[in-house]
């Protein structure tokens, strides 16, 4: 076991390797200086330099710019060793981290164990407005051993630490930082410029750990709210990169000639929920039969315009290595849909619906939906709720609803967020025990194999009886000015999983 | 053939209505030509185009207007803008409304020399203050840095003709320039002018509708109707031998004799009886210790000029005006001071009829639903029965029945002053107080408006309240007449009593002051006495409002002491510290 | 004006004024009032919208507390009122900075774009009112109307991208962002302002055109109009020098109201040009349910609104002698 | 009776005609419009997006691959509709309350006239945000925000039109008759606003169709599948980099829509008496 744990580790540093290969074999020797904009999706006074706060995909960009994770995603959105050198664990429960020498922090002090414990156990405390809160309160104890090595102990065990550690909220700060009006990481830039809702702007962090690294001498992230005004201005040369790209846009900056798309296949949905505690969507006959009445085909091409993946009801993504392949797609079939309804005493008054342009494209697949109930005799009303405050009213508190969930690093994290019985967000509200066991198998399952099929029938279980409805996953969309150069796609988000700022070099 | 002025045919149309036709006249060198006529006559078209200028919507179909050697109509543009307010200058009617408010008058008055070049802006002031003190205004050096709205009517009318004189023009056209004046101003202004002009040497046209000041001003007259010419000769011909048949009516009209009617003898309970009655808009006083009574169908005339306060007397009677001393009694019962507190019944028995009759009209109503209003809201009377009543009423000011569907915009001025009236009658009231009825109408209109009262008092047994800046219609129509000055109430007394010698010496100057209808008139009044020295008078003391102008004012007494009440031989009741008033006697 | 008739103006304006800022300040209370209500019946509060889908009910409890949101809404405001009169407008919670602060970033970019938008919009506005007041019903008068009416036609975010589309993507003039580095010189500015001021430019020119062309028409009837050319003065001096200082009244009062619009209006326009201003700040505070924030903005924008007014009357005063010497 | 169109129709200017055939012609598409569709507005038709002019799809299709030309069809009755509606309510509503300030007293004037500055002073997009948030967008809710966002600058027109005529004889007239103040302000003084504010009007019916597309901007407006005109250019903006159909033609509608109507009002007013400054 602790050589499968050495030899994990061992294909997630190289993994790492090659993730940082990748890229020349990509192209050509990367070029160090020059300078590029980043235009990312929205930006408010919300924005913070506080990695536990990190809410949109602004800030986990920014954050990547100033700040390092004890681990790192790759290409494939596996783990690798980042500010720790070595990560272990025999049980799955007790990981020992040992952490990189000669790293310093921005304002000169050097990286040490306090400051580990202190990044990781402030994002326990409800009051830090931590958003992981839950996952972090996996962590039973983090205490410093030594000034290199901390030990973290798990309430259960979990194979996935090292990627839960790479999301950008568990970045390491400055042990008893609170004044986050600047950045003090150990990041690939340091912070020039940072205006709330205006711009970031970050310099190279000359003795940063990694050799070369990063290529820009500077790089500026602002937001643009509003899509048109995002190409234009890539199309314009204003800025060199864009995230979210509306499909429809695709044919524009294809055509542009100086510019290009970042297609990253992801593993974000939106889905339709049914809640459990509901009627008539608890009823298993129409959450079977709502599964029925989705177009995947028209989704995927008119909604998508095809930069999307079908989706077969669960959360995990056909190109993910746990996929379970040979679990029957389903497919649009109106006399099941039928069937299944018949077997339900559906309401006569039409049955609200609710949609948000918060969860991306839920409004058009209402619209949908609603068509093809029509032919089934289900009558839908939609109620499209505005973006703002979508998710602490509506999300969730309806019989049916949409919501909109953002591709996470590993299965477990999927699952044990929105489909465990006891998650806070377990949108459907459905009990399920024995996915519930599985769930806890899997976790503590070293062998990938075994894994696979463990996850294989917690799939086929959420498909056939949990509600909600998975139609496609959403292909994220980025643009870049073809002088931009390093980029790849990395399936946790846009702008390679949002930790681009170190990859990207300049060629102009 | 050495006329300075020569129009020939001029014809001026309005769209494709001809308003002025075929008209041709000519002014020798220095002459004052007169042209008179009833509103819409054409005069003021016809002053206008002289400077080759036509009001919008306007346009001089044809004709020739030669100044000097000058053919006015083949100017351009550039042309006639050098032309006007520099050879040919304007005065207009109302002064207060061609001034621009918003600007010095100084600025206003050199304008036209600076802007022809004729002289440069301190050569112009220069001139402009002389110009003021011959025309006899209050301190000439300063009165330029004042604002419009700063000065008097009179006072205005006069920087207007300096305005007009600044450039030494050749011909002067005065366009009813002392309409809008009191008759006291009025002679003063006119004296003033006629002056002014002799002293420029320059030709004149006075536009006019009143006969006897033409008469003072004019070499010639041209009569006007209608926009043709009805008669042009020297001034003492038209005058004393009118040959045109429309001539003779406006002279006519111009000396109304008065409507024969004999005052009822007082009844014991008099129909309105004022005491002691004081009105103030917020803190200023307008009307101070006013008494009148006016019996049952008998008529009180109210005489005094602009400002003297007898508007508000009407408003505080019809109860838009609270007094704030003094009672009111209506038919021996008190009469709430406010509006909110009168009866409906109250309401309908007096009627305030307004001035002028195109603000008083609502212009979204016909005249049916005008007339009818006080019908339903008095009378309770709908449908068939008021639509009867309406055209009654409509025969009884001699106006067609038809004319009730018709929007009261499209009609005459004359007409609109009668349906005035005759919402007013339609109250069935027992008292309708006049407020200057006949003073925006033409001399012959008004003079029949007049006749049309006189004729309701007889059939309908009517009390007026008669207020004029008119003496002569006030003569014409009222049984009593008070005087009002600056709201005190001068002189009161019965109609004859005005003839005699003994009155107030305001009430002289009033009276003094209404021009006759024969020329040389305005010499003989010759200047005014200037008003004999006295010592400061006492402030705080409430004194005789009219001490300031009065030439009668006796040193010692006038700005000591508060002026008594006399009643003159005449048997009139004077407020004045001479027994006698204005009258040479014992003194 | 003449220094003594401003040095009168003030003497005769300051009651007015006085009394414009009395009412003014009851405006206010009446705006915070309003603002205050409305937002309480937001669904969600700043805890949840921070925590967003991370809203877990402990969590949410505990930020609650934190930031003091568990304490009964009129004592929130009263706090919030007592707060403002002492000259704190607060602290936002959201953007972890005083709400000061976060005002002073973003309130001279507004000023700024606002002024420049006025400065343009303001002189081509008159021009075209005057002239087509001067060619009433003439070819050109219609022509302008037309013209004008088409601008305001147009939805501004449509006129935006088009203008980005040609200015910035085709021709590569001017930047399709307008986001201004603190050492921008004054070159740059105005280049990278100078489509949201074009933008913000046509749909307050109609307006005010229009404005002005009713009032000068409306004094042109004056009789002392015809006086003046009745002394020679050509039509075009005579509309300069006696008809504009009498319009001027309704002109300014009519431009207040569409200048008010720059300020809390360029929404639109401050989110397509990515423009960092007060309008999105304002939304920004609106979806995070920043209240400080929110009420400070609207305090503002009302202030603005409301001087805006002042300005107009006091220049009608200035240009009328009869209001000047009451 | 037609006669009396006629010569009424004849009074007009020519751009007075003009204005008059456009605000008939979308009149008549605003009521009958959504019976011409050739496909269902909401239906997913056109596999191309934004598509240019075809036989199939006369103005093209959106970025969803639905038919214009339904869309705009059906789409016209909510601008035309609904800024007509809430341009009413806001004229209305001003002058209501105009009215009342004309004949009541001193006190009330000021309360009034403060609220109205209160309402002008709230950013109208902001506003709606606000109110959208709280209860949703529709219809009800959109002519609610759109009203109330124009009813202070009716008001404030309406306002000085009514206190100037309060001072006419005519109503000095009708005060001493005893008339109550319901009739001074109804039969007296209002009749003689309508001419002003009918030109006030028609600005104002603009800028409601502006407000409407601008909160569809925001995500505010009219709600798909549902669309106004405003909605159908923002809806389809991404498509005019490729200038297409799907966005010129509901912008020209727009233009011709609001254009039209100034146009006719312009040619009313200018035959009744010029009207006094506005806002």
């Amino acid at each position: 076991m602790r050589l499968s744990r050495r030899q994990m580790l061992g294909t997630g540093l190289a993994g790492g390797m090659t993730g940082l290969l990748l890229p020349r074999l990509a192209s050509a020797q990367p070029r160090r200086g020059g300078h590029i904009t980043a235009a990312s999706l929205s930006s408010s006074t919300a924005d913070t330099l506080d990695p536990a706060k990190g809410a949109l995909s602004t800030d986990y960009c920014r954050h990547a710019m100033f700040y390092n994770g004890l681990t790192d995603y790759d290409a494939q959105g596996q783990p690798y060793l980042c500010l720790a050198e070595s990560l272990e664990s025999r049980d799955q429960m007790t990981w020992r981290v040992v952490l990189r020498d000669h790293v310093k922090f921005h304002d000169g002090s050097s990286l040490s164990a306090d400051d580990v414990v202190f990044s990781l156990l402030r994002l326990q405390d409800p009051a830090s407005g931590s958003k992981v809160k839950p996952i972090a309160s996996q962590m039973a104890s983090v205490r410093a051993v030594s000034p290199r090595d901390v030990e973290i102990v798990l309430t259960s065990p979990n194979v996935d630490l090292p990627s839960i550690l790479a999301q950008s909220h568990f970045y390491i700060i400055k042990a008893g930082t609170t004044d986050f009006s600047k950045a003090n990481g150990t990041g690939p830039f340091r912070c020039q410029t940072f205006q709330a809702g205006v711009r970031t702007l970050g310099v190279r962090n000359e003795d940063y750990f990694r050799e070369g690294r990063p290529y820009l001498d500077s790089l500026e992230l602002i937001g643009i709210p509003d899509e048109v005004a995002r190409v234009n201005a890539l199309l314009s040369g204003d800025v060199h990169m864009i995230i979210a790209v509306n499909p429809r846009s695709t044919r524009r900056i294809r055509e542009s000639g100086t510019h290009d798309l970042l297609i990253t296949p992801s593993g974000l949905y939106t889905n339709l929920i049914m809640r459990r505690d509901g009627m008539p969507t608890g009823n298993p006959d129409f959450v079977l039969g709502m599964k029925h009445l989705f177009d995947r085909e028209l989704v995927k091409r008119a909604l998508f315009r095809d930069f999307a993946t079908i989706g077969n009801d669960h959360p995990i993504p056909p190109f993910d290595p746990l996929y379970r392949a040979d679990l029957p797609q389903r497919t649009l079939d109106l006399d099941k849909a039928r069937y299944h309804f018949a077997r339900v005493d559906l309401p006569s008054t039409p049955l609200p619906l609710y949609c948000s342009p918060a969860a991306e494209g839920s409004v058009d697949m209402a619209s949908v939906l609603q068509e093809y109930g029509s032919k089934v005799g289900l009558k839908l009303a939609v109620n499209r709720m505005p973006a703002d405050g979508y998710w602490s009213t509506h999300w969730m508190k309806h019989p049916l609803g949409f919501g909109n969930i953002n591709p996470r690093p590993t299965a477990d994290l999927v699952f044990s967020l929105f489909y465990k019985s006891t998650a806070a967000w377990n949108e459907s509200g459905w009990q399920n025990e024995r996915f519930d066991r599985l769930l806890l198998e899997a976790r503590a399952q070293g062998d990938f194999a075994l894994r696979k099929e463990i996850y294989g029938e917690m799939q086929a279980i959420v498909a056939a009886e949990c509600g909600t409805a998975i139609p496609v996953f959403i292909t994220l969309i980025d643009g870049f000015d073809k002088r931009v150069k390093g980029l790849r796609p990395i399936p946790l988000g846009g702008f390679m999983g949002y930790k681009f700022p170190e990859h990207v070099w300049w060629e102009g | 053939m050495n006329n300075h002025v020569e129009v020939r045919g001029l014809c001026v149309k309005a769209g494709t209505t001809t308003i002025v036709e075929d008209v041709g006249f000519s002014i020798p060198r220095g002459e004052v030509l007169a042209l008179i006529g009833e509103s819409g006559s054409g005069k003021t078209t016809i002053a206008m185009a002289l400077m080759g200028y036509a009001r919008l919507g306007c346009r001089i179909a044809g004709g020739s207007v030669r100044v000097g050697d000058t053919d006015v109509l083949s100017l351009d543009e550039d042309g006639l803008a050098a032309l006007r307010g520099d050879r040919v200058s304007y005065i207009a009617q109302s002064a207060a409304a061609s001034f621009n408010p918003s600007r010095r008058i100084m600025d206003q008055v050199v304008e036209p020399a600076v802007n022809h070049g004729r002289l440069d802006r301190k050569a112009a002031e220069a001139k402009a203050v002389t110009l003021f003190r011959s025309l006899a205004l209050p301190n000439p050096e300063s009165i330029g840095e004042r604002y419009p709205h700063q000065l008097s009517g009179g006072q205005l009318q006069r920087l207007m003709a300096a305005m007009a004189l600044i450039t030494g023009p050749e011909l002067v056209i005065l366009d009813e320039p002392t309409t809008a004046l009191d008759v006291t101003t009025q002679i003063e202004v006119l004296r003033a002018f006629k002056q002014a002009v002799r002293d420029q040497g320059a030709t004149a046209v006075y536009v006019s509708h009143d006969l006897a000041v033409v008469a003072q001003m004019a070499d010639a007259i041209v009569v006007l109707n209608k926009g043709r010419i009805r008669e042009n000769g020297a001034a003492a011909q038209v005058l004393e031998r009118p040959a045109d048949e429309y001539t003779r009516t406006l002279m006519a009209a111009a000396r109304p004799e008065r409507a024969a009617v004999d005052a009822p003898k007082a009844t014991a309970a008099p129909l309105l009886e004022i005491k002691g009655l004081n009105a103030a808009y917020g803190t200023t006083p307008i009307l101070r210790d006013i008494n009148l009574t006016i019996a049952r169908g008998a008529t009180l005339g109210v005489i005094g000029e602009s400002g003297s306060g007898k508007s508000t007397l009407a408003r505080v009677i019809a109860g838009m005006l609270p007094p704030s001393a003094g009672s009111i009694r209506f038919d021996g019962a008190g009469l709430p001071p406010s509006l909110s507190m009168r009866s409906r019944e109250q309401f309908r028995r007096i009627q305030l009829v307004f001035q002028n009759a195109d603000t008083a009209l609502n212009p979204a109503h016909c005249v049916g639903e005008i007339i009818g209003r006080p019908l339903a809201f008095y009378h309770g009377l709908k449908g068939a029965a008021a639509t009867r009543r309406v055209a009654e009423l409509l025969d009884l000011i001699k106006l067609p029945a038809s004319l009730a569907e018709r929007p009261c915009g499209g009609l005459s001025g004359g007409q609109k002053q009668r349906i005035n009236l005759a919402r007013a009658l339609a109250a069935k009231p027992d008292l309708i107080m006049c407020d200057e009825v006949t003073s925006a109408l033409d001399t012959v209109v008004g003079a029949a408006i007049l006749d049309l009262l006189a004729d309701l008092k007889r059939e309908l047994g009517l009390a007026y309240l008669f207020i004029s800046h008119d003496i002569g219609t006030v003569r014409a129509i009222a049984d009593d007449i008070m005087v009002l000055y600056a709201g005190t109430q001068v002189e009161t007394g019965r109609r004859q009593g005005y003839h005699g010698v003994a009155r107030h010496p305001y009430t002289d100057l009033l009276i003094g002051s209404v021009p006759e209808l024969r020329p040389g008139w305005l010499e003989e009044q010759g200047d005014r006495p200037a008003p004999p020295a006295i010592g400061q008078p006492k402030d705080g003391a409430d004194l005789c409002r009219f001490l300031p102008r009065c030439s009668w004012r006796v040193g010692g007494t006038c700005e000591e002491f508060t002026p008594p009440r006399h009643r003159t031989p005449g048997g009139n009741i004077i407020l004045c510290h001479r027994p006698e008033g204005a009258s040479e006697g014992a003194s | 004006m003449a220094g003594p008739a401003t040095r009168g103006l003030l003497a005769t304006a300051l009651p007015l004024i006085g009394k414009r800022v009395a009412s003014g300040l009851l405006t206010l209370l009446l705006v915070s009032m309003v603002v205050f209500f409305i937002a309480q019946l937001l669904p969600g509060d700043m805890a949840q919208e921070l925590l967003g889908q991370a809203a877990t009910a402990d969590a949410v409890a505990a930020l609650r507390e934190k930031f003091g949101l568990d304490r009964p809404a009129p004592e929130r405001y009263l706090r919030w009122l007592v707060g403002m009169v002492t000259g704190d407008p607060g602290y936002s919670l959201v953007a972890n900075m005083a709400v000061s602060d976060v005002i002073a970033a973003r309130l001279p970019n507004s000023l700024l774009l606002a002024a420049l938008s006025a400065l343009v919009s303001v002189p081509v506005a008159l021009t075209i009112g005057i002239l087509s007041a001067m060619h009433r019903d003439a070819r050109l008068d219609r022509g302008l109307n037309v013209a004008t009416l088409s601008m305001v036609a147009l939805p501004e975010f449509l006129v935006a991208t088009l203008a980005v589309l040609v200015f910035s993507v085709q021709l590569r003039w001017l930047p399709s962002i307008a986001l201004i580095p603190a050492d921008a010189s004054p070159w740059l500015v105005l280049r990278s302002l100078a489509m949201p001021i074009l933008t913000l430019s046509v749909i307050v020119i109609a307006q005010m055109a229009r404005m002005t062309r009713a009032a000068i028409i409306q004094q042109l009837s004056q009789p002392y109009v015809e006086m003046a050319l009745l002394k020679g003065i050509k039509p075009a001096r005579v509309v300069l020098t006696h008809v504009l200082p009498n319009a001027i009244g309704p002109i300014v009062n009519a431009m207040a109201l569409s200048l008010s619009y720059l300020l809390g209006g360029a929404i639109i326009v401050e989110t397509i040009f990515n423009y960092p201003g007060l309008a999105s700040l304002m939304v920004n505070a609106v979806t995070s349910r920043d209240m400080p924030l929110l009420q400070a903005c609207a305090m503002i924008f009302c202030t603005a609104y409301l001087l805006l007014v002042l300005i107009a009357d006091t220049v009608a005063i200035l240009a009328n002698p009869r209001l000047r010497n009451r | 009776m037609t006669n009396a169109i006629r010569s009424w129709v004849k009074a007009l200017s020519g751009s007075g005609r003009l204005g008059l055939v456009l605000v008939v012609f979308w009149l008549l598409i605003a009521s009958i419009g959504p019976f011409l569709a050739p496909y269902d507005p909401g239906a997913f038709v056109a596999h191309d997006v934004f598509a240019g002019f075809t036989g199939a799809h006369p103005l093209g299709s959106d970025y969803l691959g639905r038919d214009v030309l339904s869309r705009l069809l059906s789409g016209a009755r909510y601008s035309v509709g609904l800024a007509l509606a809430a341009a009413l309510l806001a004229s209305l509503a001003g002058i209501t309350l105009a009215l009342l300030t004309a004949v009541s007293p001193r006190w009330l004037d000021e309360g009034i006239s403060r609220f109205m500055d209160t309402l002008i002073s709230i950013p109208s997009k902001i506003f709606s945000l606000v109110l959208v948030a709280v209860v949703g967008s529709s219809l009800p809710l959109l002519l609610l925000v759109a009203s109330i966002t124009y009813m202070p600058g009716s008001f404030r027109i309406a306002r000085s039109l009514a206190v100037n005529l309060a001072q006419m004889d005519y109503v000095q007239v009708a005060r001493c008759r005893g008339e109550g103040a319901a009739y001074i302000a109804i039969r007296e003084i209002l009749p003689n606003m309508i001419h002003p504010m009918l030109a006030d009007f028609g600005l104002r019916f603009v800028f409601i169709v502006l407000l409407l597309s601008g909160l569809s901007f925001l995500g505010l407006g009219v709600q798909p599948p549902d669309a106004d005109l405003g909605s159908l250019v923002r809806e389809n903006i991404s498509g005019l980099g490729e200038a297409a159909p799907a966005i010129l033609m509901p912008a020209i509608a727009i233009a011709t829509l609001t254009v039209g109507v100034n146009l006719l009002i312009d040619a009313l007013t200018g035959r009744g008496r010029r009207m006094a400054g506005k806002e």
